[in-house]
């Protein structure tokens, strides 16, 4: 995303509930820095995102999506997570089929105990987008003019 | 090319309207031209001897049509289905989309459909008369007088590459049994996957911007049996009825893909249909490859009552990272 | 008429695209489309393109103005963006008919003045058919295949192409391409009309007729039972009305982009399930009454309010593109009867 | 539309420090929906929330943004604060511009830029919000558990202390279960009867259970509060309120050659039985298969002696349907079958017997009379080998064992070396051991006893192959730490066979619709947090039907899981949690796919008849959301492609209204 002429690569992050937002909130605590460009949607299980929620991001700006769940096996509602990691496995690999950037989208499974892993999981991932340059790929042009 | 002939159709059909065990017949009917074949009902003998045609141009697949039809009476419809159609049969019947016994099917063996638009291609405009005897069709042109061709030049993609000539669901089948063949269907797909992401960018940016959202892939779909799709849904958010925006071509294919992934037979429908002859089952292949890659074979509609692999999961599965690191090999 | 050899074709677009920008049907993997002419871009042979050339005037999507609101206050931006001169060359006469067709609805009171833009920024060089194909049956509507309309016609030979200016559009820029062109007889014309008219009587549609139809003729076929059998297996996706070259209904919607709301049209079909939907509901309920709308609008409400106008040009893409192969062919042979309409 | 207010906290110079907390107002105020815009130093303060129950009522607002701490913080507060200003709580949005800003980053501007971004996301959102009633269902207060073994009569027991009835479902004649069966307990060496069958009288006297035995579930419908249970009372073709248990007829009985499975078939029961001496209820039981009056209708001696007149060999099969308020599962465990450890010479050898086969032969009331003797010919044992981790952690031998350790293994088995060599000090005894594992209270003491004062030989290795040879079995074996393969020629062996769930649990827990995990051991709703409930609600789960346990454990998760229970029962009404899932009728076509994916079995189809075009009808099978038993995930909302089935409180459009407001 272009912010006063200059790209500001904007990193959406899906966070469930239960474990991914509670270690964003750690690493708040902890005074763990990562970058502004992350912005943080709460979903009640990482298995609330769908797929249309991802593109929207894309088309509206967004440079980067993180989808961020409890770790397989964790999930506050047991099994919402495998299916994330089933549709986001094959969500991912089909925009990747389509041309669409692969470091542009990641899940990262974060516990609630994670909050380094949080931070750290979003200095990494904005840096990746931020190599790649704007998303022209999934762009609306309407939304940018 | 055909091995049944309309006949033997025409003579089954007329047998069970008599015999009352249906009360109408979903069948393709002749057309202006030898190619331009429609999916008719038919409710009596006399019209099936008339208008009832089976052969290298009856793609059509009825199984979506029986949604509707089932919904109508009580009493039966014939329907015919190729091989390939029995899959989306059973997928349907899977999500409980019609009512079984309201439906006889009978289960014919298909060699293969022919590509129009190969044949125009082939032997040039103003086509004016078309027969099939052996592996060659013999085509009528205005400018060009008789021509023959091989028949399997001009099969369509989705018939070269056929996966199954296996009938999976019937109340009788005529004709031989089929086996499940092997089938080089993934080729197309290895090709772009083979090739960089700038470069697949560049196809699907070439074939999606022809797109002209006139929905017929959706509408001809015998997965895509909403009852409201979201793309009409104007509280969905993500309701768009032109490409205002070439996002709009992207995010209507990607999701469409999506919402059939693990329900698509690759019945090839979408593809057949597109005025604007976009490789649409290239999407939906991929999405089955995947499958097929990342949770073991699956073919949706082999069989009723199949769990679909998106409502399902282990705890092995492999993680949307590793997804696409695979893709980075190829 | 003035002629050039089919060698000089190139300089002649060359010319053209120097003071307007120049559209011509290009060959692509699937047929034929219309591009934009630069170096090295040739002309296509094919009969017609994918997309009807209403595109030009009517385009699928069209911007007319943006909402932008500051703290409280909304401002409206006019956004049209249709103020560049431009040239379609090699549009059918079936194609050119549709213009007409189109004009009657968009520029009659109240003038649709985006559509007017682009017709006044518009030149139309048709293209005479010599090899007509089975689905074309434009006779039918007493359209003269040989002989296009059009600001400027022309007949491509073998070896040459003759231009005929037909409007003062035309005549203006056939000046501009004057000194490329010379003056010539009609005979190699009037022999390729000849020609090509042997060939339309060989066609298999060639004695389709619309007489039976018209203004007029509403009571008679409304309720015809046939509708029933017709709409059948419609899907009801807009293929046809999206190929089909006199196509002229669109929606208007609103886009908001995060910044200002954009107000656009884009087509709309008759044959989509919302197309009627109001505040009260929808007042065709069923597939068959749209199927039926659409057809009854092309052979008989429009011809009523249209001195007897046909809105169908028989071009014949919804022929080959309808995905059940339902069309307007099949729909006058079974009302009206076998070849008389 | 929406009449908003937002409110920003300064959470003193947490939030202030880093973000112009004037500014974030002030940029606020203009966003579509908000009437009204400020910024307080505690927000979550006495003051502060009087400040927004004050402009709610100036303003008129109808919803509510909080800028402020994490919503796990305080959400509940403010939500509490919207119902007392007089709008629902879940009118509430909460910003969260502290632990996700204004701590994170550093530099003023970028904060405040932030802060105003997530400020308009909150915004955004409450602008679709819609008010949410939690749903209301009351409570039938009686409880059903599955299975009489220790886990159920010490949850029965505990949930009828407090109060509420209680029903036991026992597949066998007796509750009781696997402790019946054992003969002394580990640490301590008391006798497993003398504390168990106290507790089975207990059940057996509590007006508040009722026990079924000899009957199963047949059908479970409902959710959590209103289950509606079928049983299956299974003919035992004795009356149960007449027969006083006085054991005539099973004397007199001359089918005699029946396996008594309660001595796991090491000696024989009559076709009318009572499995042991204080069964309860203390009723006999026919065996069909073995009855000869119920086979071919010849004999009918039993009730000639009965007389109680308590026989009936006219008995049927019995429906009992019950309504019950919550379900414990306490299906128990079995020892795996031997049948495919060939190596062990199980089928081969009487004298290869498991560990409860042992407990059985040693206990007094067992075949033996409480005497060690080989049950090939009788004699007296002089070297026992034990195997420990038979089809125990075994990841290599799955089709036939069990890759999870069994856990009660090491200490029973301990204890059955050391008691042999208390009781036959002229007994050599041998343990063979992967690891010996004694994580428990006095455990590793007591295993330590066995070594120590015993000396019993444990050997750190496994048994290859056991092969009888003559009256003698070999036993070879490898010894890790000598680093030697070793060969013993024992007279008996005792093989500790992994345990397993029992095969009644997979069937009840599609039943229940409780989920399994791939050794159909019941799944707990969180396996840290929630260990004793299913993820269905109202489903509980006691005992070793979770995972392999000791009695002590047992007995804890039985009295953990009647504590649920009695919460449960003691509500009179459940308020459920309004952010659940809702199908949209008009739009679902009954595809299933939300079924399918989700994990409370919350959504059930109904036929319904529609209006369709042209004044016809047709009936259509849609989705139909239990709110009462749906938590909120949400994975049924991406599994349905027509978007009719949404997530009240995160409805498709509230997310990407928040999604569109971020990527402005």
């Amino acid at each position: 995303m272009q912010v006063n002429g200059e790209y500001k690569p904007l990193i959406v992050a899906f966070c469930c509930n239960w474990c991914s937002y509670a270690g964003a909130d750690l690493a708040g605590t902890n005074r763990s820095n990562y970058p502004d460009n992350v912005k943080i949607i709460k979903v009640p299980c990482s298995c609330r995102v769908n797929p249309m929620f991802i593109l929207r991001a894309f088309q509206r700006g967004a440079d980067g999506v993180i989808l961020c769940g409890c770790h397989p096996g964790d999930c506050h509602y047991t099994s919402g997570n495998y299916y994330t990691r089933r549709r986001m496995a094959l969500l991912f690999s089909m925009l990747n089929f389509l041309g669409i950037e692969k470091e542009r989208t990641r899940v990262e499974w974060v516990s609630a105990a994670e909050g380094a892993k949080f931070a750290a999981t979003m200095n990494e991932f904005t840096e990746a987008v931020a190599k790649l340059g704007e998303n022209k790929r999934l762009e609306d042009l309407r939304c940018k003019r | 090319m055909q091995k049944i002939t309309s006949e033997a159709l025409i003579n089954k059909a007329c047998e069970l309207l008599e015999n009352k065990t249906v009360n109408r017949v979903l069948g393709w009917k002749v057309g202006e031209f030898a190619y331009d074949i429609t999916p008719a009902l038919f409710t009596d003998c006399d019209s099936l001897k008339s208008d009832f045609v089976f052969g290298d141009f009856c793609g059509a697949n009825f199984s979506k049509y029986l949604v509707s039809e089932t919904r109508k009476s009580d009493e039966k419809v014939l329907v015919f289905l190729k091989p390939c159609d029995t899959y989306s049969f059973n997928q349907l019947l899977t999500e409980n989309r019609f009512n079984r016994e309201n439906v006889y099917a009978i289960g014919i063996p298909c060699e293969g459909m022919a590509d129009i638009s190969k044949i125009k291609a082939a032997v040039g405009d103003g086509i004016v008369g078309l027969s099939s005897e052996g592996d060659k069709i013999i085509v009528d042109t205005l400018y060009d007088g008789k021509q023959e061709i091989d028949a399997k030049s001009v099969m369509a993609e989705r018939c070269a590459v056929c996966k199954s000539k296996k009938c999976v669901a019937y109340d009788e089948l005529m004709g031989e049994e089929g086996e499940i063949v092997d089938s080089n269907r993934f080729d197309e797909v290895e090709k772009l996957e083979k090739m960089t992401e700038d470069e697949r960018y560049a196809f699907w940016q070439g074939e999606l911007s022809r797109c002209i959202r006139c929905n017929a892939c959706r509408d001809i779909c015998p997965a895509c049996t909403c009852e409201n799709c979201v793309f009409d849904n104007p509280e969905s958010s993500v309701q768009n009825k032109a490409i205002s925006d070439s996002f709009e071509e992207k995010m209507f294919h990607i999701i469409r893909a999506f919402h059939v992934a693990g329900r698509c037979t690759d019945c090839g429908e979408c593809s057949r249909v597109c005025p604007q002859n976009i490789p649409l089952h290239l999407l939906n292949r991929k999405f089955i490859k995947d499958i097929n890659d990342f949770y073991g074979e699956y073919q949706a509609g082999a069989e009723v009552g199949n769990r679909a692999p998106l409502v399902d999961y282990t705890l092995e599965d492999l993680e949307p990272g590793e997804a696409l690191e695979r893709g980075a090999e190829n | 008429m003035r002629k050039c050899s089919i060698n000089d074709l190139n300089s002649v677009f060359e010319k053209i695209s120097q003071s307007a920008v120049l559209y011509i049907p290009v060959d692509g993997e699937n047929g034929a489309d219309y591009k934009i002419w630069e170096k090295g871009v040739e002309l296509s042979n094919a009969l017609n393109t994918n997309k009807s050339p209403k595109n030009f005037f009517f385009p699928q999507s069209e911007d007319l103005v943006e909402f932008k609101t500051e703290g409280k206050d909304i401002e409206v931006i006019d956004i049209r963006d249709s103020k560049e001169d431009f040239v379609v060359f090699g549009v059918r006469a079936c194609d050119v008919k549709s213009f007409e067709v189109l004009d009657r609805v968009f520029l009659s009171e109240p003038v649709d003045s985006y559509y007017a833009d682009r017709r006044e920024h518009g030149v139309i060089i048709s293209m005479a058919c010599s090899r007509p194909v089975e689905t074309c049956f434009c006779q039918t509507f007493d359209i003269d295949a040989t002989n296009p309309l059009g600001d400027i016609a022309c007949w491509k030979t073998d070896d040459a192409v003759y231009f005929e200016a037909k409007t003062e559009k035309g005549q203006a820029l056939m000046d501009k391409i004057s000194d490329l062109t010379s003056e010539s007889d009609d005979k190699a014309v009037e022999e390729q009309k000849t020609k090509t008219t042997e060939i339309m009587k060989r066609l298999p549609l060639a004695d389709l007729k619309a007489d039976k139809f018209g203004a007029g003729k509403t009571e008679e076929f409304f309720n015809d039972p046939a509708w029933a059998e017709l709409s059948q297996s419609c899907l009801g996706c807009g293929t046809c009305t999206f190929v089909c070259p006199t196509c002229q209904c669109y929606d208007i919607k609103d886009y908001n982009t995060g910044k200002g709301v954009i107000r656009y049209r884009c087509w709309d079909s008759c044959m989509y399930s919302d197309f009627t939907r109001m505040a009260h509901g929808n007042s065709r309920n069923s597939q068959l009454e749209r199927f039926r709308q659409r057809f009854m609008h092309k052979l008989v409400y429009y011809p009523e309010n249209n001195e007897g106008l046909f809105s169908c040009v028989g071009c014949g893409r919804c022929l080959s593109k309808c995905p059940i192969s339902m069309n307007i062919v099949k729909v006058m042979k079974t009302l009206g009867g076998k070849n008389n309409g | 539309m929406q009449r908003i207010g937002v409110f920003v906290c300064w959470c003193g110079s947490n939030i202030a420090g880093t973000v112009d907390v004037q500014a974030v107002s002030e940029a606020l105020k203009n966003e579509p929906g908000v009437v009204f815009s400020t910024n307080y130093q505690y927000m979550c303060s006495q003051a502060g929330q009087e400040l927004i129950i004050n402009s709610v009522k100036e303003h008129n607002l109808t919803g509510i943004v909080v800028c402020s701490c994490s919503p796990r913080m305080h959400e509940a507060t403010f939500r509490k604060t919207a119902a007392a200003a007089g709008i629902n709580p879940y009118m509430v949005e909460i910003a969260n511009i502290r632990e996700q800003c204004s701590w994170i980053h550093k530099d003023m501007e970028i904060g405040t830029e932030k802060a105003i971004i997530l400020g308009k996301a909150a915004i955004a959102k409450v602008n679709l919000n819609a008010p949410l009633t939690p749903g209301e269902s009351p409570v039938t207060k009686r409880a059903l558990v599955i299975g009489g073994g220790i886990a159920g009569i010490q949850t029965a027991l505990d949930i009828a202390e407090a109060g509420f009835p209680v029903d036991i479902v026992e597949t066998k004649p007796t509750i009781g279960g696997k402790m019946a069966q054992i003969d002394k307990t580990f640490p301590t060496l008391d006798c497993a009867a003398c504390i168990l069958t106290p507790k089975m009288v207990d059940v057996a006297q509590n007006d508040k259970i009722r026990i079924f035995s000899y009957s199963e579930v047949e059908d479970v419908k409902g959710f959590v509060g209103n289950f509606d249970v079928k049983i299956k009372k299974k003919a035992r073709y004795v009356k149960e309120d007449i027969c006083t248990g006085c054991g005539v007829c099973t004397e007199k009985c001359p089918m005699k050659k029946v396996p008594n499975e309660f001595n796991l078939g090491m000696d024989n029961r009559r076709a009318i039985y009572i499995p042991f001496a204080q069964a309860v209820p203390k009723v006999a039981t026919i065996d069909p298969n073995a009855c000869n009056m119920l086979k071919s209708g010849k004999c009918g001696l039993c009730a000639k002696v009965c007389t109680a007149g308590a026989i009936d060999y006219t008995q049927k099969d019995e429906i009992i349907e019950e309504k019950y308020g919550a379900i414990v599962a306490a299906t128990g465990f079995n020892p795996i079958s031997m049948d495919k450890f060939d190596e062990y010479a199980y089928n081969q050898s009487k004298d290869v017997i498991t560990s409860l086969e042992f407990e059985r032969l040693t206990n007094a009331a067992g075949p033996t009379a409480g005497k060690l003797l080989r049950p090939s010919d009788g004699k007296h044992p002089h070297k026992i080998v034990f195997v420990q981790c038979v089809g125990s952690r075994c990841e290599s031998c799955a089709e036939k064992g069990k890759e999870y350790c069994s856990k009660i293994c090491c200490m029973y088995t301990a204890k059955h070396a050391m008691l042999t060599r208390d009781k036959y000090p002229d007994t050599e005894v041998y343990v063979f051991y992967i690891d010996v594992r004694t994580p428990g209270k006095a455990f590793d003491e007591f295993y330590r006893r066995a070594v120590e004062e015993y000396n019993v030989h444990y050997i750190k290795g496994m048994v290859g192959k056991i092969s009888p040879e003559g009256d003698k079995l070999m036993v070879r074996g490898s010894d890790l730490l000598n680093n030697k393969q070793l060969t013993i020629d024992a007279d008996l062996v005792v093989l500790a066979a992994a345990i397993e769930p029992d095969k009644s649990a997979r069937p009840l827990a599609t039943m229940l619709t409780a989920s399994m995990d791939t050794n159909d051991f019941f799944t707990e709703a969180h396996p840290k947090l929630r260990p004793v409930e299913s993820p269905t609600a109202g489903v509980f789960l006691s005992g070793a039907c979770q995972g392999p346990k000791d009695i002590p454990e047992t007995v804890s998760q039985a009295s953990a899981a009647a504590a649920k229970v009695i919460g449960l029962l003691a509500k009179d009404k459940l308020t459920g949690n309004p952010c659940v899932a809702q199908a949209n009728e008009l739009m679902c076509n009954g595809c299933s796919s939300c079924e399918k994916v989700c994990p409370y079995g919350a959504i059930t189809y109904v036929d319904k008849e529609f209006r369709m075009p042209n004044r016809t009808t047709a009936i259509r099978r849609v989705a139909s959301v239990n709110p009462a038993v749906c938590q909120g995930c949400g994975a049924c909302t991406v599994a349905c492609p027509s978007g009719a089935m949404d997530l009240n409180g995160f409805l498709n459009k509230q997310i990407i209204a928040e999604v569109d407001a971020i990527c402005k």
